[in-house]
């Protein structure tokens, strides 16, 4: 009974994670962008909920169909605007990935410093959906269910999308080998830039679908970019099911540390696994051999 | 050399070109500068917004509004200006900031930072210079001996052992006439806060004869706190204690509602008294307990209250909020008693005499009050009133908390 | 070939997965010979290079170089040793000037010459390799051949006594390969044993003394040039056999 | 020679000059004195590791906080110097430790490993304190002036410059260099690349170690939180690398405008400054592609050109 309990709460917990992690996986993996203004992403988007929850009475659920989109083309633009000229003028791989922690380092402190703003520093939270979903017997927030729920089928969805579709294929090419992906006719630069906006989108449903269970402020994004980094090269960078799992092994652990060792170990545990995982698959769980 | 004074030089050109510094006459000021570091990004940002940023505002606001502070030395009113910077929650920052608020801004009085941590971190640099500190969001078991060490610095909060005995008393009354078992549940944050509460709890409640049964920490940032919920609700304790931080708080609350657990007596730390916590649960605060606290039926509360609310557009939270400005209150008491900006005077003023505050009369008893506010309060009927200690117009303790409502 | 070879290979194997990449390898290398490693794509040659001058572990056999065991040590520990290497692709290090390339395996080859004392020995290796004056330029600067002058000069700043060229004369045009068989036969004559892996026939029967065929992971025969590339089976090997 | 004389000269120079701001100073000057050359220590000894071997480390507070930490825990027990070489031999044997375990990781693996090692350090320090010693946050009070401060940070700020300066011309300098440009033929041409890594990283990771220990007299409390911030990892990166990573100079060239452009926008724009200071951030990373020492590069390589044209 202990037993499903903790592991019920730890696949929640971890498809919150990995819910998290999957737009990290897109623009970091695809594109290439070491985007470390992705934290900032989910709080805008838990923000936007929030206000269209409280203002316009908009179920958050409803809402995921407004924010979405908005979040495709802001990240478009952000990828288009600010990031094309980067891309363009590295040569090297280690080049774009410099200039794009520096860049989106800086686009972390102003899309913070827009939310604080524009909302303060003071903690949100509305409740939605906060009821209980009854699971043999284990008691779960049905929020927190949709978190995990939501983890799956899109992650599932995005892997089939890119195994088995054209457009997948040519995202997986440009992934694997951006120059070689543009010898055979793929348009790279068009790929990347919908990748990014893409996983910026992803990135805009884990904050909806988090902002109706955690309580925020304008400055905690950085704890869900260093989450999401983390599960991303726990699973390995560009691998959708690497990502799903790594997000659930985290969630496990916490769990489990907290159920039957101590909860005050759970992060060094997490940490530790991570670090654990890295050091016998230095490519992460799914990860390919180095280049 | 060359090159590093001249980059000073130009800092300070740079800084004092920006901050368009008011001319300081000797003789008459044209204004009394007041300077604040605070944490307006960064993780303490959360707390600084809403226990202290606001408060400065809002006093500097009255003050200016009648005129400004007045000045007995020159026999008029003198505006304040204020001069305020962003430590990004950062000690080293902090540290810098206040330097430079004293030595280049020459500020006339300094506000505090928010935390405990920052509070010490700028602490040397106050006594340095002779700034009173009138620290009120700092709960230090050293208060007592930080008093002594720097005795321009004074200690609102008081120690965590004033919040935990209260809590002890309150519950060791509740084991006797058997409304609740003697099994205690108590979980804690791992930072200064959580640590220092639970640690005098672990000597104050077996004391008072309670058993705790659960006893835990968590790190900051856990995202998930339903396994604490779980073996709490386990444990079989009919009182559940979190030194909670306030998302942990909401969070507590939310999973013990989503879980069933509705423990006799429910007591959570930091955010109850926070306009968000009845905002997002409505009823179901009824019951909850937590620290700070509010007297029903008092003028100078629910103006208070009612001016926040004007000014910011939310209530102030339970604990912190009125403790700060009721310091305000006394530091501008002070001063104007003093009749000029001499610091010295003023600080001994704020150590001996006696003040008119919206928490009532205050006189400090080793840099600390003493019974001057709520130390723990209980929402009831949609208010967040005190509970102890005892002092004039305490609340019963309700007890058991009811069950929540869906 | 007389007394202790310098390099002796003894049942060398190595599995990639499923696949045997070398199958039980042995041969040896004399003082001062001239050893060709032949064979088809794909059958194997670099994979022993890299076995012997230890970039890839070995999972049987033996490797002796003058009558000590090297297999299993890293890499470093082989080239301090005295075996030195080319890349089948050129490899210089780009961000150093061709001078600092040459110092960097004069300070830590067998030699471990540093600072002002190495300063005539490089400006020697550069000028020995036809690279003299050219001391200050980046690689980035030089002709494919000049950079694969280099990264002999680098390995050869490592004092071996054996040398690994991985077709190192390929992909150069007549009367570069003339210049660069010329500076091979003048190693020789200075003593130097190499082992070399190439494709270009007229290196190999201007310069070797023998040579080892290999197909598929396997030896398939060794001896004179002339003996090995008349073996049936090597013909059979590099024409392809319908009945193989 | 000559030249490398006339470097060491001037640097000397500056530095006895240096030594003497603390009695021009005022309060705010020494104490932005402080912050810069804290910055100093911390980017010059980050690009120690990371300029030539291009490892990208946010393992940088993971040591300052262990020098912090040494001195909240023994600074009022033992003397001074015993408590610098008691840090010292912390942060040494735990980059020695971590230096061995993450060699196999490349790129944003070792990235992203070495800020979740700075957090698992500042995790387990947490729930030491709270399981075992039972205090969170402990109370510095060391006499130490905040004049000793500096100048213990300029010597500091000396000796990881010398350090560095000697490694650039020794035979691990040129080790590293090679290492950097490609670990393959490094190996091969009989380079211990695992041991001249470790060693650069665990003496790196010293001068943090001691920064650090240097620095926490000047809080007076210190906690898991303030000691082991990554913000401090994320600074230290993007100062080296604004200004340049693949000069010893580089990364001064960073702190220094950088912190003093903080202190501007936090000054004047206390309420804008995250989105000041992130335009800023942006606009370097497009104007100055290649960090403020590549534009002196450029200058100094125009300079030559037109003196002797």
């Amino acid at each position: 009974m202990i037993l499903l309990e903790a592991t019920l709460a730890g696949l929640v917990l971890g498809g919150m994670y990995a819910l998290v992690a999957l737009g990290l996986n897109l623009q970091y993996g695809v594109a290439r962008i070491m985007n470390l203004a992705y934290g900032e992403g989910v709080i805008v988007a838990a923000f936007a909920a929030w206000w269209l929850y409280t203002a316009g009475g908009i179920n958050p659920i409803f809402g995921l169909a407004l924010i979405l989109p908005a979040a495709f083309a802001v990240n478009w633009l952000i990828y288009r605007l600010a990031l094309t000229p980067l891309v363009r003028r590295a040569k090297l791989r280690e080049q774009l990935e410099v200039d794009s922690i520096l860049a989106t380092f800086g686009l972390l402190f102003v899309v913070q410093g827009l939310m604080l703003v524009a909302f303060g520093g003071a903690y949100y939270s509305y409740g939605f959906l906060s009821v209980p979903v009854v699971i043999a017997d284990v008691t779960i927030a049905a929020n927190r269910l949709l978190a995990l729920g939501f983890a799956l089928v899109l992650g599932l969805a995005l892997y089939l999308a890119l195994t088995r579709t054209r457009i997948g294929t040519a995202v997986r090419a440009v992934a694997v080998d951006p120059v070689a992906a543009g010898l055979v006719a793929i348009d790279v630069r068009q790929v990347a830039a919908a990748s990014f906006a893409l996983g910026g989108a992803l990135v805009a449903a884990g904050g909806v679908l988090v902002s109706m269970f955690l309580t925020f402020n304008a400055n905690i994004g950085v704890v869900f970019t260093m989450k999401a980094l983390i599960v991303v090269i726990m699973g390995g960078v560009g691998n959708l099911l690497g990502c799903l799992v790594a997000g659930l092994i985290l969630g496990l652990t916490e769990t489990f540390v907290a159920t039957w060792v101590d909860p005050g170990l759970t992060l060094a545990a997490t940490y530790a696994i991570f670090l654990a995982i890295l050091l016998v698959r230095p490519q992460g769980l799914f990860g390919r051999a180095a280049r | 050399m060359q090159r590093m004074s001249g980059l000073i030089r130009a800092a300070s050109v740079a800084a004092c070109l920006a901050l368009a510094a008011g001319t300081a006459s000797a003789q008459e000021p044209k204004s009394i500068k007041i300077g604040y570091a605070i944490s307006k990004t960064g993780p303490n940002a959360g707390g600084a917004n809403i226990t202290q940023i606001p408060n400065y505002q809002m006093w500097v606001k009255e003050v200016n509004d009648k005129g400004g502070l007045m000045l007995k030395s020159i026999g008029k009113r003198v505006p304040i200006e204020v001069i305020e910077y962003d430590d990004r929650s950062n000690s080293e920052e902090a540290v810098r900031a206040v330097e430079r608020l004293v030595t280049q801004d020459k500020v006339d009085l300094l506000f505090p930072p928010w935390g405990t941590g920052l509070n010490l971190a700028v602490g040397p640099v106050f006594n340095k210079y002779g700034y009173p500190q009138l620290a009120f969001s700092a709960v230090t078991d050293r208060a007592p001996e930080l008093a002594k060490r720097w005795p321009n610095s004074f200690w609102f909060l008081g120690t965590s052992q004033m919040y935990v005995g209260a809590l002890a008393d309150l519950l060791a009354k509740q084991q006797k006439v058997g409304k609740i078992n003697a099994n205690v549940a108590m979980i804690s944050i791992a930072d200064g806060f959580g640590i220092d509460l639970s640690k005098a709890a672990r000597e104050a409640l077996p004391k008072a004869g309670m058993k705790l049964v659960y006893d835990k920490s968590y790190p900051i940032g856990t995202q998930d706190l339903s396994p604490l919920i779980a073996e709490a609700q386990r444990s079989g304790a009919d009182t559940f204690v979190a030194f909670s931080y306030p998302p942990d708080t909401v969070a507590l609350t939310d999973q013990a509602k989503v879980a069933s657990f509705s423990p006799k007596v429910m007591f959570l730390g930091v955010g109850v008294g926070f306009p968000l916590y009845p905002g997002k649960f409505g009823a179901n605060t009824e019951g909850v307990m937590s620290l700070g606290g509010l007297s029903k039926d008092n003028a100078g509360t629910a103006e208070y209250r009612k001016k926040h609310n004007a000014m910011h557009g939310r209530d102030p939270d339970y604990w912190g909020s009125q403790v700060g400005y009721a310091s305000l209150q006394m530091l501008q008491q002070a001063v104007e008693r003093v009749g000029k900006i001499d610091r010295p005077a003023i600080i001994k003023e704020l150590q001996t005499g006696t003040f008119d505050t919206v928490l009532g009369k205050i006189k400090l008893e080793g840099n600390m009050p003493k019974d001057a506010f709520w130390v723990l309060g209980q929402w009831q009927n949609g208010f967040y009133t005190g509970v102890a200690p005892q002092r004039p117009g305490v609340a019963e303790l309700i007890v058991p908390k009811p069950a929540w409502k869906p | 070939m007389s007394g202790a070879a310098l390099l002796q290979v003894d049942g060398l194997t190595r599995r990639f997965g499923g696949l045997v990449a070398v199958d039980g390898v042995s041969f040896a290398v004399g003082e001062g010979e001239i050893l060709g490693l032949l064979g088809p794509n794909g059958s194997g040659k670099t994979t022993v290079l890299n076995l012997i001058s230890g970039a890839l572990r070995h999972d049987a056999g033996q490797v002796a170089l003058a009558g000590e065991a090297i297999h299993g040590l890293p890499p470093h520990r082989v080239a301090r040793r005295g075996i030195a290497r080319t890349f089948q692709l050129v490899r210089p290090l780009g961000s150093l000037t061709c001078r600092e390339n040459v110092a960097a395996a004069l300070a830590f080859g067998r030699r471990r010459v540093f600072g002002t004392g190495a300063a005539a020995e490089i400006e020697a290796l550069l000028d020995r390799v036809g690279l003299g004056g050219r001391g200050d330029a980046l690689p980035e600067a030089l002709t494919y051949i000049d950079q694969k002058r280099l990264e002999l000069a680098r390995a050869l700043a490592l004092g071996p006594r054996l040398l690994l060229l991985d077709e190192w004369l390929a992909g150069l045009n007549p009367t570069e390969l003339r210049q660069g068989i010329e500076l091979v036969a003048a190693l020789r004559a200075q003593g130097m044993a190499i082992l070399m892996v190439e494709h270009v026939m007229d290196a190999i029967r201007s310069l070797c003394d023998r040579c080892v065929v290999m197909n598929a992971g396997r030896v398939i025969a060794q001896g004179t040039v002339e003996a090995a590339l008349a073996d049936p089976e090597v013909v059979r090997a590099y024409l392809g056999d319908d009945d193989a | 020679m000559r030249r490398g004389a006339v470097i060491v000269a001037i640097a000397a120079l500056a530095l006895g000059l240096l030594a003497f701001v603390p009695w021009i100073a005022d309060g705010y000057q020494l104490s932005l004195a402080i912050g810069i050359l804290n910055y100093a220590v911390l980017a010059t000894a980050w690009t120690l590791f990371s300029g030539p071997t291009r490892y990208v480390s946010l393992a940088t507070v993971a040591f300052f906080g262990i020098g912090a930490y040494t001195v909240a825990v023994l600074g009022e027990v033992l003397a001074w110097p015993v408590v610098l070489l008691i840090a010292l031999g912390t942060g040494s044997v735990v980059a020695l430790v971590v230096g061995f375990a993450t060699l196999r990781l490349s790129g944003v693996y070792f990235v992203i490993f070495t800020f979740g090692l700075a957090e698992l350090i500042r995790q387990v320090v947490t729930w030491f304190e709270v399981n075992v010693t039972r205090t969170l946050g402990r109370y510095v009070f060391v006499d130490i002036s905040q004049e000793q401060i500096y100048w213990q940070l300029l010597g500091l700020t000396a000796l990881v410059f010398g350090a560095g300066y000697a490694i650039r011309r020794s035979r691990l300098g040129l080790a590293l260099r090679v290492i950097g440009d490609d670990e393959v033929v490094a190996r091969h041409l009989g380079i211990g690349t695992t041991a001249a890594k470790v060693a650069l990283f665990t003496f790196s990771a010293g001068f943090m170690t001691l920064c650090g220990a240097i620095m926490a007299p000047r809080w007076t409390y210190i906690d898991p939180a303030i000691a082991f911030n990554p913000v401090v990892s994320f600074q230290v990166l993007i100062m080296a690398l604004l200004g340049g990573a693949h000069r010893l100079y580089g990364p001064l060239l960073g702190v220094i405008p950088l912190t003093l452009l903080f202190e501007f926008l936090l000054a004047r724009f206390p309420n804008h400054f995250s989105i000041l200071i992130g335009l800023a951030f942006m606009a370097i990373v497009y104007a100055i592609p290649r960090g403020i020492t590549g534009l002196v590069e450029q200058a100094s390589a125009r300079l030559r050109r037109g003196a002797a044209p």
